[in-house]
């Protein structure tokens, strides 16, 4: 249980770091490293795979694809924030989790739980089985996604020729 | 359990703020979408928490990874976006975006 | 047969790239259209067997059982879908011309064809989870799409949509994730059922206040509407249609209104809530609307009012009141779709949307001017056209249920509307021929038929308005209406 | 022929007829013309052969269902009879006056089309017995008027459309709050169902809203006066003769043969329908526009309509209805006289304009004649109406309103008087001659007409007897 | 004879005046003959009535109690028959003197049209169908004097319509009363006892017959219609056809309809308004410089007395109203008559430019003198027998004031006629005219048959006063007081008419010691009265026509009216116009600058209602 707490709370110092912090592929990386905690927290909560994409996937190629960015913004890409932001930041931090904690602990006191029974099958089965819609809607926003990827880095030229 | 379940989503809430706040206050389009990042990953923690805790895990995790599969495409697409905003206006400030207006 | 409403156009999208590159413009046309004429054609044929049995639920087994597919159909469902196939038939009919100028038909198209298999498939899952999942893809379609004309403009407004949006579905998915850890489960009917048992009020509470949030979001509902005078006005004439007029019906309204008729029930409170973010909405956006230039972001704002009509109809709860608001989806959704492609006819022909310097077109274009004049009319609710009867059905559900302040509202409201209906009217169409537009033509031939085609509808279905109610949105209400019934009442 | 069918032809000849306009148009212009005066004299001759039935009494009620209580239904009585022949007959007179009036204008298709659309809605509001079908034809005719008084298409013309749109559909779905609070009540939105049932005051004021606004009471009337801008056939057909008549009838329909409404609402109105009339009899002694001054006129003789018919008495409701027949046809008379001189001269104002009486004899006859009747004179028809309503207006006690509406009928003497000197006599400062035969045809006929129905005033008598009898059913 | 007589004599005129309208006007003489062989059958068919007496016609008409009803009785025989006979004389006399009028055909038509209106309205037996009559008059009056063609004829004509509307109208009121309060139209049916309602039904249908008549302060019109209408129009209507209409209903009011009582308060409003009509018309009559305008104001002064005479409800009083209203007739056409024949041979009225006429036109002369005589009430003309019987009335009320107010009327009608006459026959013959000749027999020998009718009702005063007068009054007196008023009608011996004689002779010496002070100018013999301290004002000030109630009266309206237009239209109006556009500006305004563009705001209204959903909501599980 500590494990997981202390996993908790690194996951949340490094997305702070990710928004606080100045330069953005520090802020990227900063990302990827809470990425990788919760990989671990899934992990730790029977959910390999999901311990695995979230890793691989959004602490790896999520990361690629932000730095990628940067650089390609790198240029003029400087925005200055305002300072008030940062450090006001703290104040709303730590009134947001009071407010949190004791939002949590109301509604922790109140709310049954339909109790479930252990589930049968295999995650493949389960996922197969009984989200075959997921996959089907996956492809769709796998299709989605490159579309609008392609549309969005279309040649101009083309455009003339039209 | 409920109690875990609650523990988790403590921090799920948690994370969710910071990313609202960042939304809020920053100004690069970048560390916004960092922002979005953040609120995803409160969203999935919650997901694959609530599975564990209340034994349906292997369910919470297919739709774990189908969400990162959605953020994904996601980020593809905002960051493609962005590149186009920083072509046209030579800038990451979201506070140039305001054109359209009234 | 239901399952092809998801699995053509996603199968005619995915080609479509490859088929580009052979044919740039005819084969896509041909092919879309085709694809859409046959989903139209499709759901025509879905209505008797809806209409004798009720519902239909498939379970597509496939590969020996390993693969699980359970589509439910019912009025509403089936409702949707007419609609959708019917506006998106007409869109892409308008778009073998429009588009000719943007290029990149093939992408466009099977961007325009995800987005509606996605639609498609978010009304016919019965399940929270793939709900959720089809708007999102819908709304990563939707995104690209607003930015396809790759202008300054539209990609601002896709940003902001996309940067919204993603809040707004993050709230909707963490409320599905505590609707899901409640019960268990996912389905519909497994939920709704886990709901009867359980004694969780100020949690569902919670999670209904979100799904009003992230639902209101994609519904546009004030205040979470800023997005939309963005977006719908940046894109392509043909997607602001689609997105004015199916997509902010389809992942809003009916994702919405889907998981409060089945899933969680309807008490009154909650439908008072929902009612006062309707006629908000109703007000606030026409006194906007009002202050517009440009046609399309008028017509956006519109939109607002108008998806504010359809949610005072529907959350009202009756089965006249359902009534109404469906039919009100329906006429919106025709009227709205024909008025902005009208816009996109405006534009092609004259180059600007600006009402100031418009004048007169009337004269020069008829058809485009009379086309518009009917969708027009028709959303302000003037008879005989259709708006006018989802207007009159919606105000005597108000009445009849003692909401006096509000039919009040939404009459005045439509004065409003009026108003600023007459205001395109008188400057685009109506005056004097501007010397500028003297040598102006009609729109081509694709886009005019589209425009008369939904033009028609909205004549049609407003002159026989007795068959179209007694055997379309009548039943489709009542179903839904006994549905809420039994539901439970969870208490608010 | 059985009346109802003839009541179907009557309503749906002239909203079919005008779809084949467009298309007539698009063959022939004389087809077009041919065609537009076909429809409008088979409408008046078959809204004509239903006088036997009016004759007879009596009501007929056909009636199809259709959904949500929404049935079309078709009310067949002597008030319906008589509404649909004066209008179809004062329209078809204007179609006819259009042929010489409009002939050199753009955009005749659309006219053509709206003003047949017009007298068809106004047949159907007219036959409806259904308060949605009511409200259904009332704005089809708010739109054929839009387009119509927008003709011009100048830039303020098309303003003033607007405003007469947005202030007519304003009033109109107001109402239709009100009839949809009735239906809240009753349960039906039938007429003939609902006959007797006491209202609210709240719906009263709603409905209320409606028929003013439509019908240019003070103070929905400003509308009015700038639709001036309209083709001057347009303003007579409006303005003066059918339109603003369709508030009234609504109130004779629902006010009296209907509804049962409470009797301080009542009182309110036979004020404000008094107050309507002196008000605008006011503006239209300052007025210099010629259009302008008889539209105000319009507005002051509609509040004696309404003074008729919210006194309630016998005599004061047949003389309403009659004060529909005698004010259509002298009003459009007074139109169309403008009409000839503004389209002769090119001038609205009345002080650049003088002497006319030289050059345009029949027109300046026939105007004053007009006016004579609007005035109240005798042996002219607007006599007859006018003596009716105030006596109607003594017999329940409202004295003072009678003397105000004697004083009003004083201005309008005065105003009406005016304007045919600053017009037609005095020194000639704009020669003109008159136009075609079919324009000063119809002017003439019409001021004949205005002198018949004084004279022979027994006949429109009997017809308005039987449908006031018919109407005033709580009396009996 | 078959009672649709009665609907023929109403349409037969009608009929006529459409067949002269209708001839074109090339055609001479056609359409005098016609005009004057059926105007003279007309009086010949008012003789037919006279003796048929009582007839009656009902039909339906409008229901509700408005027949079409007709009825002929003494009264309404009587008047017929003077109509006719006037309508002879004037067609008569119009035959030549209008031969050369531009718009004769139009003349003729409106003479016809007006004595059909005018049957239509004595004929008439129900209220609607005399009203309609009555107003109907009102055209015909106000296209006649359009045919004066001076330029300021329309404004006269204008007036004359609007003055008598106003009066119609208030006629209609008065009906209006009356029928809610008796619920009958039937005028033979009506008899009520003026009080509360019924009084001031009274007092409005009184405004109608007075205002037809002429009377104070319905006259205006008249004196400019003198100048600006046709001579032959005011011998027909204001002078004969008005009054006896006038008079007619005013006597039926008071007679029939309404029970008045000598001396009460409405009796002392008619006789108040009676008398002042006569004092002050007839202060404004002496000082005219024109001969029709002078006699116009006498028209006036006239009605004056049979108003009186009719308001102090006494037999004499009334029958001498009657009277009066006949005799004036005669003697007022008679005397327009003949200023239409000056002005025929002259081509002026004006008393400065002529003088000295007699010789040339001596018929024209004598028949102006006796009319002038009678005028004036010198014995035995039959002017003297109906004063002397309105004098006694009016002593006999109790009131001598009236009485008084009425010798002086006759003082100065004298003296007026004195100096009318003087000016335009006798004295030095004016060098301003050229020589002239008597104007043809049709123009004189309506004058003098005119002047020997003059004579003969007074001398022979049985005639009218037995066959005419005193069956009207039949009836209506008490029983056992004698209805004759014949006896001592030219006894001079009595009080009264010695004081009338004595008013006679004051004007003579008035006028004389006027024409001496005035230079021996005849016209200007009126100047010393003219000129006293606070007339001379009031004469100004009547000249600026700031007496006249209609000119104040259009003053008001037009004050109203831009009252009316500028604080009540024109703000509703501007509230459509500016108001309605401005709230809704300021709030699209507002709500437009809301939607600031920028992602940060639109952000947090979204999560700002989220926050408030979730709030509603949870206080809505509460």
């Amino acid at each position: 249980m500590a494990i997981q707490i202390i996993l908790l709370c690194g996951l949340i110092i490094f997305s702070v770091l990710a928004i606080l912090l100045k330069d953005l592929i520090k802020a990227a990386l900063s990302l990827a490293v809470a990425s990788l905690f919760l990989g671990i927290i899934f992990f730790l909560l029977a959910a390999p795979y999901a311990g695995v994409f979230e890793i691989s996937v959004v602490a790896g190629l999520i990361t690629v694809l932000f730095v990628l960015t940067i650089a390609l913004t790198k240029k003029d890409g400087e925005v200055k924030e305002s300072r008030i932001v940062h450090l006001a930041f703290p104040i709303f931090f730590i009134l947001f989790i009071v407010i949190d904690g004791l939002v949590m602990k109301s509604l922790l006191q109140k709310i049954p739980v339909l109790p479930i029974g252990p589930e049968a099958g295999t995650f493949g089965e389960v996922l197969w089985k009984q989200r075959t819609f997921d996959l089907v809607a996956q492809i769709g926003i796998i299709l989605a996604g490159v579309l609008a990827v392609l549309a969005l880095f279309r040649k101009k030229e083309e455009d003339k020729d039209e | 359990m409920s109690n875990l379940w609650f523990l988790y989503l403590f921090f799920s809430a948690l994370l969710i703020f910071i990313g609202i706040y960042c939304l809020l206050t920053m100004r690069n389009l970048i560390k916004l979408f960092i922002a979005i990042e953040i609120i995803s990953k409160g969203v999935s923690l919650a997901i694959v928490a609530t599975g564990a805790v209340n034994n349906n895990v292997l369910l919470a995790q297919s739709l774990a990874i189908t969400y990162i599969v959605i953020e994904v495409c996601l980020v593809a697409t905002a960051l493609a976006l962005i590149i186009n905003i920083y072509k046209k206006n030579k800038s990451l400030d979201v506070r140039l975006l305001s054109k359209l207006k009234g | 047969m239901v399952f092809s409403f998801i699995v053509i156009p996603l199968l005619v999208a995915a080609f479509l790239p490859l088929i580009g590159k052979i044919s740039k413009k005819l084969l896509p046309d041909v092919l879309t259209n085709a694809a859409l004429a046959f989903l139209l054609f499709n759901s025509i044929l879905l209505v008797k067997p809806i209409f004798t049995n009720g519902f239909i639920i498939q379970n597509l087994s496939w590969l020996g059982e390993k693969v699980n597919l359970q589509i439910a159909l019912d009025g509403f469902s089936l409702f949707m879908l007419f609609t959708i196939s019917l506006v998106s038939l007409c869109v892409s009919l308008f778009s073998i011309d429009y588009l000719e100028h943007y290029g990149h038909k093939a992408n466009f198209y099977a961007l325009f064809l995800v987005m509606i298999a996605a639609m498609n498939g978010l009304v016919l899952v019965p399940d929270l989870f793939s709900v959720y999942l089809f708007m999102e893809v819908a709304a990563v379609a939707s995104y690209a799409l607003v930015a396809f004309g790759l202008g300054s403009d539209e990609l601002e407004a896709s940003y902001k949509y996309l940067m919204l949006s993603v809040v707004a579905s993050a709230f909707v998915l963490l409320s599905i994730t505590v609707i899901f850890g409640l019960t268990g489960n996912l389905s519909f009917q497994a939920v709704a059922q886990g709901l009867q048992d359980l004694n969780a009020r100020i949690v569902l509470g919670v999670c209904v206040a979100f799904f009003i949030m992230g639902f209101g979001l994609k519904a546009a509902l004030i205040p979470f509407h800023a997005w939309l005078p963005d977006a719908h006005p940046s894109a392509p004439a043909p997607i602001s249609a689609m997105l004015s007029g199916l997509l902010i019906k389809v992942s809003g309204i009916y994702a919405l209104f889907r998981i409060l008729y089945s899933v969680i029930g309807l008490s009154p409170a909650l439908s008072r809530l929902l009612m006062a973010l309707g006629i908000i909405s109703v007000l606030v956006a026409a006194l906007l609307a009002l202050g517009q230039k440009d046609i399309k972001r008028m017509l956006a704002y519109s939109s607002i009012s108008q998806v504010g009509y359809i949610v005072l109809g529907l959350a009202l709860g009756t089965p006249l009141g359902i009534a109404g608001g469906l039919f009100h989806l329906f006429n919106h959704a025709t009227a709205k779709g024909l008025l902005f492609l009208n816009s996109g006819s405006i534009q092609h022909i004259t180059g600007t949307r600006n009402l100031d310097e418009l004048g007169g077109l009337g004269k020069k274009v008829p058809i485009t001017s009379g086309t518009n004049l009917v969708g027009a009319l028709s959303i302000a609710g003037v008879p005989p056209l259709a708006g006018f009867w989802s207007k009159l059905i919606i105000i005597i559900a108000l009445v009849q249920a003692k909401a006096f302040g509000y039919a009040l509202v939404a009459i005045l409201a439509s004065i409003l509307t009026l108003w600023y209906y007459l205001l395109i009217q008188r400057k685009a169409f109506f005056g004097q021929v501007r010397e500028k537009w003297q040598q102006v033509r009609e729109a081509p031939f694709w886009m005019s038929a589209a425009n008369i085609i939904l033009a028609l509808i909205c004549l049609l279905v407003g002159i026989f308005f007795t068959p179209v109610y007694k055997t379309w949105i009548s039943p489709a209400a009542e179903a839904l209406a006994r549905g809420i019934h039994q539901v439970l009442m969870w208490g608010l | 022929m059985k009346p109802e069918t003839i009541t179907l032809l009557v309503i749906f000849i002239p909203l079919l007829g005008a779809l084949l306009v467009p298309l007539a148009g698009a063959i022939s212009f004389k087809l077009r013309s041919g065609w537009s005066v076909l429809v409008g004299g088979l409408t008046t001759c078959l809204s004509l052969t239903l006088i036997p039935q009016a004759m007879k009494g009596g009501e007929i009620i056909w009636s199809k269902g259709l959904a949500l209580g929404l049935d079309l239904v078709l009310v067949i009585d002597p008030l319906s009879i008589f509404m649909s022949i004066i209008s179809s007959f004062i329209g078809f007179l204007i179609i006819v006056y259009s042929l010489g009036y409009m002939h050199h204008e753009d955009h005749q298709n659309e006219y053509y089309l709206m003003v047949t659309v017009f007298i068809g809605s106004m047949m159907g509001l007219v036959f409806s017995g259904n308060l949605v079908f009511m409200y259904l034809f009332w704005e089809m005719i708010a739109i054929a008027c839009w387009r119509l008084i927008g003709f011009y298409r100048q830039k303020d013309y098309v303003i003033k459309a607007d405003k007469a749109f947005l202030v007519t559909f304003g009033g109109a779905v107001v109402m239709l709050l009100g009839f949809i609070l009735i239906y809240g009540q009753t349960g039906t939105f039938n007429l003939v169902d609902m006959r007797g049932v006491a209202i609210s005051g709240t719906a009263v004021l709603l409905i209320l809203f409606g028929m003013f606004s439509k019908s240019a009471t003070v103070p929905l009337h400003t509308w009015l006066p700038d639709a001036g801008v309209a083709p001057t056939t347009v303003t007579a057909l409006l303005h003066a003769a059918v339109l603003v008549k369709i508030g009234v009838y609504a109130y004779a329909r629902l006010f009296l043969y209907t509804f049962n409404i409470p009797a301080d609402w009542q009182q309110g109105i036979i004020i404000l329908a008094v107050l309507s009339s002196l008000i605008a009899a006011g503006a239209a002694t300052v007025e210099n526009d010629f259009k302008r001054i008889l539209a105000y006129s319009t507005v002051s003789q509609i509040g004696y309509i309404f003074l008729g018919l919210s006194v309630a008495t016998p005599t004061a409701i047949s003389g309403a209805l009659l004060y529909i027949l005698m004010h259509g046809l002298a009003k459009a008379g007074l139109f169309l006289c403008a009409g000839i001189v503004i389209h002769a001269t090119h001038k609205r104002d009345i002080r650049e304009m003088g002497g006319l009486i030289k050059t345009m004899p029949i027109t300046a006859i026939s105007f004053l004649l007009c006016a004579f009747s609007v005035i109240g004179l005798p042996p002219l028809g607007g006599f007859f109406s006018k003596l009716l309503v105030i006596l109607g207006t003594l017999q329940a006690d409202q004295i003072w309103v009678a003397a105000l509406a004697l004083f009003t009928a004083v201005l309008t003497m005065f105003y009406l008087l005016r304007v045919f000197a600053m017009v037609f006599l005095g020194e000639l400062k704009t020669a003109a001659p008159e136009k075609t035969p079919s324009m000063v045809g119809v002017v003439a006929s019409l001021a004949v007409l205005s002198v018949l129905a004084g004279l022979l005033v027994s006949y429109p008598m009997k017809l308005v007897q039987m449908a006031t009898t018919h109407i005033s059913w709580w009396l009996r | 004879m078959s009672s649709t007589i009665l609907l023929w004599t109403i349409l037969f005129p009608a009929v006529v005046a459409i067949i002269l309208f209708l001839i074109p006007g090339r055609i001479k003489f056609l359409r005098e003959i016609i005009a004057v062989l059926a105007s003279g059958a007309l009086f010949y068919l008012g003789f037919l009535l006279f003796s048929q007496k009582n007839l009656s016609l009902v039909s339906d008409w409008l229901g509700m109690g408005i027949n079409f009803d007709l009825r002929l009785y003494h009264f309404s025989a009587f008047i017929l028959l003077a109509l006719a006979g006037f309508l002879f004389l004037i067609c008569l006399y119009s035959a030549v003197k209008m031969q050369n009028h531009p718009r004769i055909r139009e003349y003729y038509g409106y003479l016809f049209l007006a004595a059909s209106f005018s049957f239509g309205a004595v004929l008439a037996n129900n209220f609607i169908l005399l009203i309609f009559f009555w107003e109907a008059l009102l055209i015909t009056t106000y296209a006649l004097i359009t045919l004066g063609l001076k330029a300021t004829s329309h404004r006269t004509a204008v007036k004359s319509l609007i003055i008598g509307g106003f009066c119609d109208f208030s006629m209609i009121m008065g009906i209006g009363l009356l029928w809610a309060s008796t619920g009958t139209l039937a005028m033979d049916k009506i008899q009520v006892e003026p009080h509360g309602l019924a009084a001031a039904a009274f007092i409005l249908m009184m405004i109608g017959a007075i205002g037809k008549a002429g009377a104070m302060p319905f006259h205006t019109w008249i004196p400019d219609a003198a100048l600006d209408a046709p001579v032959s129009f005011m011998a027909f209507m204001p002078a004969s056809f008005e009054k006896l209409l006038g008079i007619y209903l005013l006597a039926r009011i008071t007679l029939d309809f309404f029970t008045l009582r000598a001396g009460s308060t409405l009796a002392i409003i008619l006789m108040i308004i009676g008398a002042a009509t006569i004092v002050l018309a007839v202060f404004m009559a002496l000082i005219q410089k024109d001969f029709k305008k002078l006699l116009s104001f006498h028209a006036v002064s006239q009605v004056g007395y049979m108003v009186l005479g009719i308001g102090t409800a006494i037999p004499i009083g009334i029958a001498g109203g009657i009277f009066h209203m006949i005799n004036h007739a005669m003697y007022k056409c008679g005397l327009f008559l003949s200023s239409g024949s000056v002005e025929h041979r002259t081509g002026t009225t004006e008393l400065k430019k002529l003088g000295g006429l007699a010789r040339e036109m001596p018929w024209t002369a004598l028949g102006f003198s006796v009319c002038a005589l009678a005028i004036s009430g010198v014995w035995p003309l039959n002017g003297f027998v109906s004063k002397e019987m309105v004098f006694h009335g009016a002593l006999e009320t109790g009131y001598p004031i009236f009485a008084i107010a009425a010798w002086v009327g006759a003082i100065f009608t004298f003296a007026s006629f004195l100096k009318a006459g003087h000016s335009v026959f006798f004295g030095p013959r004016s060098t301003e005219i050229p020589k002239t000749k008597e104007s043809e027999a049709p123009i004189v020998l309506p004058i003098l048959i005119l002047a020997v009718l003059c004579i003969t009702f007074g001398v022979y005063n049985k005639l009218p006063l037995q066959t005419f007068i005193q069956p009207i009054l039949e009836g209506k007196v008490e029983a056992g007081v004698p209805l004759d008023f014949t006896s001592h009608a030219l006894d001079l011996f009595n009080p009264v008419a010695g004081v009338s004689i004595l008013c006679l002779i004051i004007a003579l010496g008035l006028h004389f010691y006027g024409w001496n002070r005035g230079g021996r100018k005849a016209y200007l013999a009126s100047e010393p009265i003219h000129n006293l301290p606070v007339l001379r004002q009031l004469y100004d000030l009547s000249e600026a026509r700031f007496f006249d109630l209609y000119e104040q009266g259009v003053k008001f309206l037009q004050w109203l009216s831009k009252v009316l237009f500028r604080f009540i239209d024109r703000p509703i109006d501007y509230i459509y116009e500016k108001v309605v556009v401005s709230i809704g500006r300021t709030f699209t305004g507002l709500l437009q600058k809301a939607h600031n563009g920028q992602y940060a705001n639109y952000l947090a209204w979204t999560i700002g209602g989220l926050v408030a959903v979730v709030w509603i909501i949870l206080e809505l599980l509460k």
